[in-house]
Parts: C-alpha cells; structure tokens; sequence
C-alpha cells in the first residue's frame, strides 16, 4: 500500500478539491433536486447516503456532495443553499458553529439556527462521543463497567491518541471529573487498538460508533459522571425544504443507535462494502425503500453512467474545441512557414504546465467546474494535434501538391481536395493520441468539481476503497479502447484501405 | 504569326549553377498542335510548366493566349489549361472516376455534362469503364498514362500541354488514338503543345515543330519545312534516328 | 489568487509528497554533505535556509528536504538518519517527541535523545508561544501591558482560533489561570487580524514571532503568569555530526530574539522575498558569512541548474526509454498487423491513468524517487511516439516499399534503408510531442521526491510564493522551447530538406 | 530449349473478378534478350513482378534459373535479379549516387568496385557526373528512368528485368545507349528481359520476342521468324503500326 503520508495527501487534496466544487456555480434545480452532503469521515459518508437513497427512492434527483472538509465549509455551504441536508453533531453544532454552552435542546438550538435559514431536526438516536474502551476480558476480570471503577485500577497501562491528550474535553477533563492517576502514554489512534491487542496497553479513548470495536472484542465504559460532551447526530436542513423533503429524512429519526451505528460502519470498515450497498441494504433491514436487491447496484451503475457522460462531454468538447483550433492554425503554420511556428512553441509551453497547476491557476480566471476543465483539455489536446497537422501536410508528395495546383484548384480547393485527404492518416493518429491524453487528463477534472470518472477516482483515492477507484479507472479505460476502436471505424470510413496498408495487396 | 497561345519573351531559368534556359524568346501558335522535341534534360517539361506557372522564370516573361502569368491570375490562366504530366502523378486516395472528373466537380459543373464528358474521353482514350471505380494504384502504366490525359481534357481546355502522353502506350493502342485525336482536330480547333520522343508521332499529330537544344531552340518550324530543310546536324539525326 | 481551499489542498498535496522523499532512498554521502530537513510553515522553512546557506558558505554539498509535514514524520527522518538537522521547538520536543512533562533543560533533553541517535543544540533564543495580542493604540488607550490586566477589562471582544479554543494549554487554560470571564468568538487564524483591523474583535491569539504583528501594529501582552508553555527554537542534529558541522550550526544559538525573528518572518510575508533571499541577508548582516551581494542569486541558480539538470534527466531517459520501447514495437505493429495492435490499446490505457494516481500506484512497486517517476514518463511518452511509428509507416508510398523489396533488400534492411528514413519526419513528430508531455508530466515527479523543476513550483503552490513557482515554472518552459528547437536542428540533419517542404523550390 | 532464365509453368493471376493470366506456361531463355510486347494494361509488368516475387500468381510456379521462388529464397533470388520499374520509383530521400549504389554497399562491396562501377554505369547511360549529389526530384523524367536502370544494373546481375527501360529517352540518346547495350550483350552473356512498346528496339535489341495478347502468349519466337511469320493479325499489325 501507500505510505501513510502520500495516501494521507491525496486524501486531503481530494477531498479539499472536491469540496471546493461547492463554490462552484451549479444548477441543481431540475425539478425535485435535492443535494445531500457529507463531511469526510465514514460514518458521515454513510448518513448522507442513506439520506441520498431515502430521497431517490422517493423519486428526487440527489446531487451528492460529499466529503467536504471541514464543519465550517459545510456548515456555509448549507447556510448558502449549495447543500440541503446534512448530518451533523450536537457538540460540534454547539460549541463550533454556534458557540452555544448551554444544554443541548432542539428548540435551543433551532432558534439560534432559525436567522440563519437553517433548521435541525430530530436526532437519528445515537451519540458519537468520546468513550473509554478496553478488551471485555480485562473489564470482567476487574469487574469494572464505569469510568469511575477504572480510575480506581492502579495497575493499568493507558494509551491515549494525541488529540484525546490535548483536548479539554479529553484526558485533562477526565482527570479533573474522575480523578485519574495513572500517567498515560500518547500514540496514534489507529495504532492504538492493535496496541491492546498485543497487550502493550489496556485501555484507549475511543469513539461510541467505532465500526472495529466489536472486531477487537473492546467494550465502553459507562460515562457515569457525564463528562463526556454529546455528540447526537442529527440533520441539519435547509429551512426552505419542503414538507415531503423533510418527512422523508425524519424517517430516520431515533432509528439507529450507538450498537446499530457501530455495526453499519463495521459494514463499510470491517466488511470492505460501499458506502451505497450499506446505506441500501440498512434502508431495506429497517423497510424504508422496497426490498430490491439490485438497488445498490442501480446507484452504483446510475453513478456510472452520469459520470461516464461527463466524462465524455468534457473530452469531445474539449477535443472538438482542439481540433477546432488545431487543424486550422496548424494549416496556417504549414502554409505560412516560420511566420507561425511561435504557435508551435507556445502549445508546447501549455502542455509543459503541470495539469493540476494549470487547473488551480485557471480557478482565478474562470472559477471552477467544466468551464476550466474543458479550457485546460483543450490546451493539452491542442499540441499532438497542431503537430501531427503541420508534419502530415509537410510530407505529402510534392509532386501531388504541385499536379494540384496545376489543375487550377484554389488554395482552399487544394487543401480539401488533396492536402488533407492526404494527410488524414496522420492527422488522425495526432487526434486520437489528443483523445486519449484528454481521457487520461479529464480525471484530473474532478479536482476542480467538474465531476466525471475523476469523481469516483478521487474519492476512492481518498477513502483508500479501492472498489471506488476501480468505478472510475475501469469506465475510463474501456473509454480509452472505444476511443480506439472509434477511431479505427472513423480511419476505415475515411481512409481507403489502399492508402494506408504495410503492403499492397498482390 | 498571327496569335499565339504561349509566349515567351526573353526568359532564363537555372538551378543552382546549372542554366537551363537562358534568355528564350519563343512563340507558340495558336489554334494547332506544336510538337517540343529534343534531348531528355534539355528543359521541354521546364518549358511547358512555365506556361502553367509551376516553374517561375528567373528572368523574363511568359504570356498565355496574350496575358502575361502574374501570382493574380494565374489560378484562372490554369483553368484554361489541360496539363498531362510526365509520369501521370494521379491522386492515389481518388477512384479513376473522382480522379478525371475532380476539376469539373470543382467548377459545378452539371452531373450530366460531367457524366458525358467522363464517358466521352474514356472512350477517346480506349480505357474500359471498369476502371471507374478502382485506385490508380491498381493500373497498370499505359492506363495511368490515359487517365492523366483524360483528367487534362476533362474542362475541354482550350490550351492543351501535354508530357510525353503516350509514352507508355503500345503501337496500336498508340495509333488507335492517334486517329482519334486527328479527327478531333479537324472538328475543333485547339491549341496542343506536345512534348515528345517520338519523332513519328510529332509528324502525324503536329502542325509545327521545336526543337530543343542545348537551352536553346535548335529550329522552328512546320512539319514539312523541318523534315525538309533540318536546321542542323542535330535536327537531322534526330528525326533520321527517330525513324523518320 | 486561488481560492483558499484549493490552495490549502495544493499546499498539503505539496508538502506532503516532497516530504515523502525522504522515504526514497536517496544517495547523500558525497564528500562534506548534509541533509537539512525543515517542517511546512514558513519559519522553519527560513531557518533551514539559513542553516543550509551557513553549510554552502562553509564548503558543503546541501541536500535540502524542506517542508515535511507533521513533527513525526521529520523526526523520524532524523532518526533514520535522512535529515542530519533540522530545527524543533522545546515545547513540540517535550509533549509530542518526549511525553516529558518536566522543565525544558537542554541536558534533560539530551539525556532523553542520547538514546536515540539526536542531540539537541543550544536554543537559537526566541520563544515561538502563543501569545496574546492587541492593537497598540488600544493597549495605550486601557493602560494594560500584562495578561492579567486583559483579565479585568469587561468591555472587549475576543476571536480566537478555533484550535486556540480547543486546545488545553489554549484559552480552557487560560480562562483558569487568569480568570476570563469574557466569552470568545472562534474564526479564522487567517481572518482574526484583518477582524482586529476592522475592529469588529479586539484581542485575539497570536505567536510571538508572527511577521505580520507589527503590520497590523499589533503588540503582544506579557503571559506575566507564565501560563503559555514554552516553544524556544532549538536545532536537532543527528548524534553523528561532525565537531565542524556542530560548531557551524551552533554559531546560530542565541542570534535571534522574537523581534529578530518576527522581522525575518516580516521580510518573507510581507516584502515577498525569498526564504534564500532572507536567509543570506540574516547571515551577511550577523557577519556569519562573507558580505556577497550575488549570494541569493548564486544559491538560486544553484538550485535552478541543479533542478533543470535533474529535470532534464528524467526526460531524457524516459524519452530514451519511450523510444527504445515505442519504435521497434511500432515497427513490430506495422509488420504484424492486427496481431500486435492490442499493444496500441495498452498503451492508450496506460495514459488514461491521471498521472498522481500512476505516481502513487507506483510506489509500492518501485517505491520513491526517480525510478518510479522515469518509469511513468516512459509510459505516457510510450503511446505518441509508438502511434506515430506506426502511422507513418503505414503511410509510405507502397510503390517504394515494393521496390526496395524487388532490390533484394532483407526486412531490416528495408526498415533501415528505406522505411525509417522515410517515415522519420512523422516519427519525429511523434517523438518531439512525447518530449514535450515528458517536460510537463516531469513537474509532477517532485510529488515523489523524483525532484526536478516540479520542486520549485510545488513548494512554490504550497507557500503560494509565485516567484519559486516561475523558477520551476520559466525553466521548464524554456526547456519545453529548447526542445522543440533541438528536434528542428535534428531534423535539419536528419531529413533533406526536400523532403520537408510545402513547396518544392522552383 | 537448352536452359531458361525465367519459367512460368501453368502460371495464373486475376484480381478481383478479373483474370489477367491464366494457365500460362511460357519460358524465357537464358543468356539471350528477350522483349516482351503487346497491349497496355495485357500483364507485361504483372509477367515481370512475378519472377522476382513482387506479384504472387494464384496458381502455378515460376522458377528463376531453375530454382522455384518460395518465400524462403525469394530474398536471395532477388539479388541476382536487376529489376528497373516502369516510372523509375528513385527513393526521394537519397541522391542519385546513393540511390544507385545502395545495395551494393549493403551488399558490402569494396568502395573502390563501387566507384569504378558506378562510374562504368554513368558513362554507359549517357549520365553527367554532375547528378551525382542531386536528389530524384530534380532530375528530369529521362534522366530519372535512367538512374532507375543504373541501379537495376549495379550489382551486375546475371538476369536483368526491365520495365519499359527507354521509353522517356529522346532518338538520339536512345540510340546511343542501344549501341552501348548491344555491345555490352557481346562483352558479357547475360538474360534479359525488356519490356517495350518501340517495336525497332525490342527488334534491334532482342533475340527473342514475345507478344503478349489477352492473357495469353499470341507467339514466341525469334526476331526474325515473327517478323516473317506473324502467327496472327494482331501481332502482324503491333509490327507494322510500330513502324516495322
Ligand atoms: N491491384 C489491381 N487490381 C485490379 N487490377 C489490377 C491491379 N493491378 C493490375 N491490375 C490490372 O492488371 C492488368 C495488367 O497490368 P500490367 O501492369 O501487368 O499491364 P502492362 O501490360 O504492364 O501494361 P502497360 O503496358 O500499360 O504497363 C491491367 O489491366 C491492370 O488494370
Ligand atoms: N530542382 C532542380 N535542381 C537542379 N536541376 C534541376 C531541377 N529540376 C530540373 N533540373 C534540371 O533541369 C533540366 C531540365 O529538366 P526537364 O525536366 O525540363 O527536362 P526534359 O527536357 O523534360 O527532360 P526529359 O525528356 O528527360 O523529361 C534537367 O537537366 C534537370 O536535371
Ligand atoms: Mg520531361
Ligand atoms: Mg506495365
């Protein structure tokens, strides 16, 4: 795999681009459109697409905007109207967006959100907080079952991640509420769990839906003096949602509790299934969309096909837009010599500007989204074209140009009967390697929301979930061999055989 | 001499350090068919693709049917001329058919006329139909040779240059359209420049002779004056040679 | 400029994959040579440099590894012995490094570092803590110079960092050891000094060596409690160095105080000078190495040389490679037909395959640095240069092909003689556009440690200092314009000119 | 017939629906000039390619000094064969010398062979010196048709196939260059075979003839018995309108 600190890059410039796509100008009013996001954790990824299928089940269009970094990028965008639901935490809800420190009440907090056009509804049941978990072996052997019981073991080793060490509402809180003695050692989370596996450590913080703590046989000890702050999930929606809309995400509410939460992301973490077949299959257990076994699949091909069509609109467009510019301006090139070769030199200077930097220099320029995708497509499909161009008409046969000329074609005439005729084998293998660097290219695309096999591709980067990056590599590829095949019919229609064959036929 | 359809005035041509032409003043009539003999590399296909402005004179000037040939005109000037080209230089990705006919499709010309015309010279030049649809590269060297001469005739140009057109062609093939292109003569008048190796042919077809040599012309002159009266040695061995 | 989120995904992608390089397996033992390793934010990016520059100064080769991200990852870099030094910070070494509670003494320190290899040095004197700052004016106006009397004002707004929020030795701290009552707002580091500026906050959280206090004409509060752990600068440094290295590097302790270094941080900030820029200033103004006017420049086009050859490098032998593969195999293709043609397919896959995700595929295979990165640009050269062998091959004049054949000509022969030199003009190019893809794929080598031009644009895009991204930038275009003019000069003695021409000369 | 240079035995070719040979046997001696004539576009050129593996018959075999072509020694046979092509088909990217003696380089001749021989061919064609470094494109069509014969001759091959070899050429320097042949051919026994359209030189040349008529050979025989015994009508008129 990956080193820890690439994946963890890619990840985040993943996720930060594709939430970037939120600022990014989109029309999501088709008709009953909704758009659902997520923050970029998996049990977030989870809520926001069972909360997708609710709604397409009830026949809407979902615009998925997921995993966006961040409370306060999500939190704006919902304010903004670029996202009509998510799920957010109480804690969170109250200490960072509304720095509120009273008790956590719905109608407290539907006030406060009420200036803002933003209402929350009724949590989904459980509470996603901070916990303090050990092996169930050791809790029976000590006989404990709350905090206050562990506090009073001498002999145990505590290993808490460094964040839970630093934050108020982590250890140093805990000491002052439990009275903790016991000196604990910082390490990573992930590092943690296998820590009291192998014994080194007994005790961790972890969090009260963590997907792998049945896996490790880990329990959690009764909060019993309250420290720990709630985190209740619960929908944060639009205040302009309609009746329907919100009847249908109410349907969640009280539904999953901290066991259930527990099991659905050790589904995804555990079990390696997609965010979309878990949410399907947990909308199925709890009877809320019909019984359809191939529904998850219908998301994930749905998925498919509108990426593929993005896909594909970028790069003809922008292939169109290169063979627009480029066969022109590479005839000129060849008839006016040196005069234009400058041309030659500046597409070649585009196509030395790495395409991310390209693509985040146009942001300023022409915002983000397809718009500067398609420019930067453009630009790279630009230089195999205009070469193939000047070199095919460079070498026809002179003495073809000349019997041209002396038949009194017009320069225009000469070009369309016999110049580019002649020069199509070549010009059309400069387009289709054009083609393919777009295909290629365009999933760079995703990094500047303009969706396509990038999206999945990104994503799945992100997530390490390698069934993800496959949905979008494997469309991409098969884009690649049509793309090929295409070009082959079209060389077929417009090339007679005899033009372009190692030998004649004897 | 009353007009001419090519003239050239005091025209030079070289390359490099090698002069072709060298200061030529020549007129060719019009209305007849001149045959251009003379040694291979003495400059007849230099001559006559100066009358079509694929070669430019260094020096000098040459005027078609009284218009001298400037960048402006001579697009225009090139539709009034057939020019069948020394080793037939068809185009290799167009069918026989799209081949001759390509030039009266350009200028619009009705399907019908086109048609005729197409079927007409196919005829003239005794080449099956059959070829209509295939690729040059599938003809054999005598029918490339009369596809190239199809092509130039396809405008019924009124000035005809034409490179060794049956060079390639057997005796009676040869002779066959020998005939054909008397008869056409007497039925319209035409101006045809010829160049030639065969001094038989030069007889039979032309009116008047030139011949080339040593970058100048050696002696001009009709048929008979020619055959009669050689201007030299060169002139006389020639036609002795060329069996006539 | 760009939009911040995207700009803050490029400035992690960035730092994170040069960090990676220090994975990679890189060669540093030629002669006097040491490796300077700094951490992403721009004070120790300027106190490598300075460093750096005192190792040049005194003869030695300086292998610069700037911008690891996460104290881990560099000090574990030390630890492995791929970085010799770099500069920590007493309070990160004692909480993150040392889980060491007690008071920062070098020697204790130092006896918890023997172990592992490092040593630390004497402190370079300034203290980056936290701190809390206001407007002068407002100082002078409320006649408060201390924390504590911040404390006992009722009437001011404060806006915090949401990290200073949440982190213990933050404000939960600082509440209970001065006794604040006010309540705080949380938002942007970013945003909080332009809020001071508009006035709509009054005190808000700073470092002490922040560079843009005083453009804000901001002062600090004294932490007369004692209250903020201490962050004093000290160089780390493999145990190994030499008594010279060490004497070098310890010329540096006690040179700078907090106003020294908030003004070397202003220089970098707000005059947008270089890290080289400002290093060299420092160290010629503190006498440390000769006064030499060009000493910015020289180091700058050390490095531009050293990154345009390295650039050039991988392109070369990648191209090299793209055509030792793509022509024979384009040969074998155009003798083999349709049996070989799937190779063409693959090819065109290979170049659907965005280029970071290749790059990072790839480390498990050919881990980090050059290898991986040559190898990805030999893939995507692979397809223009194979496609347009083939193609222009394909497009010869099938009557020349006949008659070297009927000359008695072997097949290599016939390639050799006749279909090479006749299909060069279109295979070159081929071959000329892969040079071109190669030059700007290269740029993105740097995200694997490959270095090369894309280093400067990378660490330029991070810290979003436009003059670094133009010296990767600038090069590559001029090599990207070198290139094509070198391919004409090849082809000038390559191809005839005849052979080359719209219109034959007349 | 003591030993044959080419033999064709039962030998076919159609294209498409076509059929331009069929069930031909035919051999031609070796040691002597053999022309080969008759009709554009009856297989002359298609008769030529076979014996060197350019053109496949369908059916039937065809030996080169007794040895039948297989792909496997059609290579080697191919050196021992000059082939000149009907258009000269000069490579473009080579000079004239280059052109001409290419494959004796590849065959590793000694520089000093290939000076003196190429040379010896210059001379022999009628070819200035001064063409040497030129590229095809600037020479004229005889001059071309002429270095293609170089070449074919280079490596000094004991058969020599050649495709309409003269056709470009002017009388006179045809002339000369037939004397030179016609000297050569008393110097040096050698098989060739010529394929002309100038019935004087396929008579002045050749021992044999051979007239080639709707796919099939109208008469074989020597010079002399089918001038006197034209064994038809078509082949007592390819004489006459041939001029002899
Ligand atoms: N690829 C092909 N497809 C169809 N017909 C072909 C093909 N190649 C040759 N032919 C036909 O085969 C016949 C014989 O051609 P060949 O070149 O041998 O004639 P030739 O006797 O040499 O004629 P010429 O004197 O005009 O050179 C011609 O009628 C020609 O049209
Ligand atoms: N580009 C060129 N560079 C140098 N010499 C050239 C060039 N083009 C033509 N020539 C020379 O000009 C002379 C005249 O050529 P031209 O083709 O007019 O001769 P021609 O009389 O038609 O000969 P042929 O009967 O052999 O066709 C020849 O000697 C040829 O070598
Ligand atoms: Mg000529
Ligand atoms: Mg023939």
């Amino acid at each position: 795999m990956l080193p820890q600190s690439i994946r963890g890059g890619l990840v985040i410039l993943a996720l930060i681009l594709v939430t970037s796509s939120v600022f990014g100008a989109q029309e999501n009013d088709r008709g009953r459109s909704i758009t659902v996001g997520s923050k970029n954790f998996n049990e977030n990824y989870l809520l926001a697409e069972v909360i997708s299928q609710l709604f397409e089940d009830a026949g809407y269009a979902v615009d998925r905007k997921f995993g966006m970094s961040g409370t306060m990028v999500i939190y704006q965008a919902l304010r903004a109207g670029e996202v009509d639901v998510y799920v957010e935490y109480t804690g969170t809800l109250a200490q960072v967006i509304l720095n509120y420190s009273g008790e956590h009440l719905l109608d407290d907090f539907n006030r406060l959100l009420a200036a803002e056009g933003i209402e929350a509804l009724q949590s989904i049941g459980f509470n996603n907080s901070y916990a303090i978990s050990l092996k169930r072996e050791l809790a029976d052997e000590l006989g404990i079952s709350t905090i206050s019981e562990l506090a009073q073991q001498s002999d145990i080793e505590m290993g808490f991640s460094i964040e839970f060490l630093n934050r108020s509402d982590g250890w140093s809180g805990l000491v002052k509420t439990y009275g903790f003695s016991q000196q604990p050692t910082g390490m990573d989370h992930g590092l943690a769990y296998r820590a009291i596996d192998e014994g080194s450590i007994d005790v961790t913080d972890a969090y009260t839906t963590d997907g792998d703590l049945d896996l490790y046989g880990l329990i959690l000890l009764e909060d019993d003096l309250n420290f720990f702050p709630q985190y209740f999930a619960l929908p944060l929606i639009n205040s302009s949602l309609s009746p329907q809309a919100r009847n249908l995400i109410a349907e969640l509410s009280g539904r999953i509790d901290e066991q259930r939460m527990r099991e659905l992301n050790g589904r995804v973490m555990l079990d390696g299934k997609s965010f979309a077949e878990v949410a399907s299959e947990f909308l199925q257990e709890e009877g809320l969309v019909e019984r359809n076994a191939n529904s998850s699949n219908a998301t994930m091909w749905s998925n498919l096909r509108r990426n593929t069509l993005v896909h594909l609109q970028l790069t003809l467009i922008a292939l169109s837009l290169g063979c627009a510019v480029g066969l022109p301006v590479g005839i000129a090139v060849y008839r006016y010599g040196n005069l234009s070769r400058s041309i030659i030199y500046i597409a070649g200077l585009m196509q030395t500007i790495p395409s991310i930097a390209l693509l985040a220099l146009f942001i300023p320029l022409f915002g983000i989204g397809r718009t500067p995708a398609i420019i930067a497509l453009f630009l790279y499909s630009l230089l195999p074209i205009l070469r193939s161009t000047i070199t095919a008409l460079l070498t026809i046969d002179p003495a073809l140009k000349r019997i041209a000329e002396a038949l009194g074609m017009t320069r225009m005439q000469q070009l369309t009967q016999v110049l580019i005729p002649l020069a199509l084998p070549n010009v059309l293998s400069g387009i289709k390697t054009a083609a393919i660097i777009c295909i290629g290219t365009a999933t760079l695309a995703a990094f500047i929301g303009a969706g396509g096999l990038g999206e999945p591709i990104v994503t799945g980067l992100a997530l390490n979930d390698t069934s993800l990056i496959l949905q979008g590599a494997i469309p991409a590829a098969c884009l690649a061999i049509l793309t090929e095949l295409l070009f082959e019919m079209l060389e077929r229609v417009l090339i007679k055989p005899h033009m372009l064959v190692g030998q004649l036929p004897t | 001499m009353s007009t001419s359809c090519i003239h050239y005035q005091n025209v030079s041509k070289s390359y490099a350090d090698k002069t072709i032409l060298e200061g030529l003043t020549l007129s060719i009539p019009a209305n007849i068919t001149t045959a251009i003999v003379g040694e291979s590399g003495s400059g007849k296909s230099t001559l006559l693709q100066m009358a079509n402005g694929l070669v430019i004179p260094e020096r000098g000037q040459v005027a078609v049917f009284g218009s001298t040939i400037s960048r402006a005109n001579v697009t225009r000037t090139r539709l009034t001329i057939g020019y069948s080209v020394q080793g037939a230089g068809l185009f290799p990705h167009l069918t026989i058919y799209d081949n001759i006919t390509l030039m009266a499709r350009l200028q619009k010309w009705p399907i019908d006329d086109i048609q005729s015309r197409y079927h007409y010279l196919l005829t003239l030049l005794e080449l099956d139909k059959d070829l209509s649809e295939r690729f040059p590269y599938s003809l054999s060297g005598g029918q490339q040779q009369r596809v190239s001469l199809c092509r130039a005739m396809m405008l019924k140009p009124p000035l005809l240059l034409l490179d060794e057109p049956f060079s390639a062609l057997d005796p009676v093939t040869r002779d066959t359209i020998h005939q054909e292109f008397l008869k056409l003569q007497q039925a319209e008048t035409r101006s045809m420049v010829l160049v030639t190796h065969d001094m038989g042919e030069a007889i039979k077809l032309a009116q008047q002779i030139i011949v080339l040599h040593d970058g100048k012309v050696e002696q001009q002159g009709s048929v008979a004056e020619i055959q009669d009266h050689p201007a030299s040695e060169y002139v006389e061995t020639l036609f002795r040679l060329g069996g006539q």
